[in-house]
């Protein structure tokens, strides 16, 4: 038999068991296996005598079939006829769900997109400027990331450099003990607890009090040995 | 206020995003929402009449002034930018985002069968998709929703009205 | 062409500047420049006796969709409430301060290889970014930091779900 294939026509392993099971009629929900094993494999043949960079998923896919197979061509025992689920039933559902979104997707695709087929006005953007009220136009955390990797291309830094999530946390401390103490001037070490009495609301709690000491932020004191300790804001006069 | 279908007009003509009654009535005040509702649709149903080279739309929750689908091949042309472009891949991954934000690259990969990374990488940049959070589990894996945006160019007023998946009931049901 | 009426309304409309009959012609080709002239005065009458929000005037040798004199106090309203868009150069100095917190105006500088004052000026002033401190070095830098309003900006229950570069660097295409 003499396959057309053209691979970048499936959008996957999934896609062309998808076609697989178009062209022949068959009742996906009681897939023959061994005929479907089989054409699968001849496709995953020929792309690989094409030379055609084959992903590892068309493999994967192959892998299951052949194991549903060999399942299959083992005789079940009477007793357990009952309790043993179908082998394929695990890969009928995911060849359900995906040509359901296969679908779905086509469906979407099928309305008038704005910017293919009718278009807003696009205005230029005015230069930016003006009081802190104003809501600030949704920016997506990805633009953000990006411009961070822009910047880090543009100084030839180590684009691989992690970003350390402990130090985020203490960041993000300091943050919520500096809105408190604005908010109310004073607070007891307690009260800046507050729910965050786990090890590690503890422990960046005081960090977070140790750094915006030596920052000069916050001063603490303590009346007597056991008293509680107050937090206070360090007023800084602007030089 | 005796003009006030022509501010509504006008308002409509500035914004690049499509305007809700509710966003409106914060600029003219003192008119009921209903009102300028009632107001849009008139304008809306005018503009369709018209058979004009634009027309009013509701997208994403609000009223936004778009060219008409007859003329599209000349603002290409005079665009001379490329038409949005998404490939089946993106579409199937964006369909997959949409109908289970917040979902995860694992189980948009799950559904197709492939590596999600290109795809919602291009959907992140096309703004269609954003990053809507992190899962609380181990590794604290990103989950990704649909922007305001995606409601705008699918010309969608929210999420609920994404036709129902036929299959994924049927298979409930079983 | 029978619908070139629609066809030059619709790109008077998408156009960010005033387009003459001369530019027009290059875009709908094979109609006499006097017709394309011709059905401009036309559209240009017709939004006039409509006495809508918006009209089509002549301008730089060209024609323009604009919002009529009437509306305009509307207009100013609605564009000083818009929300306001970030610079490219203002969302890195934000993204440099997010990542890096605390940090000195002379680390930002470093990165960027640019003076940071006024972009690090309009973060303070929209609350994206707050003094957080002084670093215990001679001349006591101010250090910056995020704000709970970035937070809500971007999103985010808090600075631990920023994605980190490896994951969006995962997204890259293989």
């Amino acid at each position: 038999m003499a396959y057309q294939i053209k691979l970048d026509v499936f959008e996957g392993p999934l896609d062309l068991l998808l076609y697989l099971i178009r062209k022949h009629e068959i009742d996906i929900y009681d897939i023959p296996i061994s005929l479907i094993t089989s054409q699968y494999m001849a496709y995953i043949e020929e792309m690989k005598s094409l030379n055609l960079d084959l992903a590892g998923e068309y493999l994967l896919i192959a892998a299951t079939l052949l194991h549903i197979k060999s399942r299959m061509l083992i005789p079940a025992h009477e007793e357990e006829e009952a309790e043993e689920e179908d082998p394929r039933a695990e890969l009928v559902k995911q060849l359900v769900e995906y040509r359901t979104f296969k679908e779905a997707a086509l469906n979407l695709g099928a309305v008038k997109l704005l910017g293919r087929d009718v278009f807003a006005r696009n205005m230029v953007d005015e230069a930016c400027s003006g009081g802190s009220d104003r809501p600030i136009r949704e920016i997506g955390i990805f633009d953000l990331v990006e411009a961070f990797r822009n910047v880090l291309a543009f100084a030839g830094e180590d684009i691989e450099m992690e970003v350390d999530l402990e130090k985020f946390s203490l960041s993000q401390r300091i943050n919520e003990i500096m809105e408190e103490l604005n908010q109310r001037k004073a607070v007891t070490f307690e009260e800046l607890l507050g729910t965050k009495r786990n090890r590690k609301g503890i422990i960046y709690t005081f960090l977070a009090l140790l750094e915006l000491m030596k920052l000069r932020m916050a001063r603490a004191f303590q009346a007597d040995s056991y008293g509680p300790i107050r937090i206070f804001l360090a007023v800084e006069e602007e030089k | 206020m005796e003009n006030l279908k022509q501010v509504l007009e006008a308002l409509l003509f500035v914004s690049e995003i499509p305007l809700s009654a509710k966003k409106l009535k914060e600029v003219v005040e003192d008119v009921e929402e209903t009102c300028i509702e009632k107001m849009l649709e008139e304008l809306m149903s005018e503009y369709e009449n018209r058979c004009g080279g634009i027309i009013i739309q509701k997208a994403a929750g609000g009223y936004q002034f778009r060219t008409s689908e007859r003329v599209s091949p000349w603002i290409l042309k005079f665009k001379q930018g490329k038409p949005l472009a998404l490939s089946p891949a993106a579409m199937e991954t964006l369909a997959v985002v949409a109908y289970r934000q917040p979902v995860m690259k694992s189980e948009v990969e799950k559904v197709r069968g492939v590596d999600a990374s290109a795809a919602l990488k291009g959907l992140l940049e096309k703004k269609l998709i954003r990053i809507v959070g992190r899962k609380d589990v181990p590794g604290r894996p990103i989950m990704y929703g649909t922007t305001r945006r995606f409601l705008e160019v699918f010309t969608l007023n929210d999420l609920s009205e994404l036709p129902t998946l036929q299959e994924i009931r049927e298979l409930d049901e079983e």
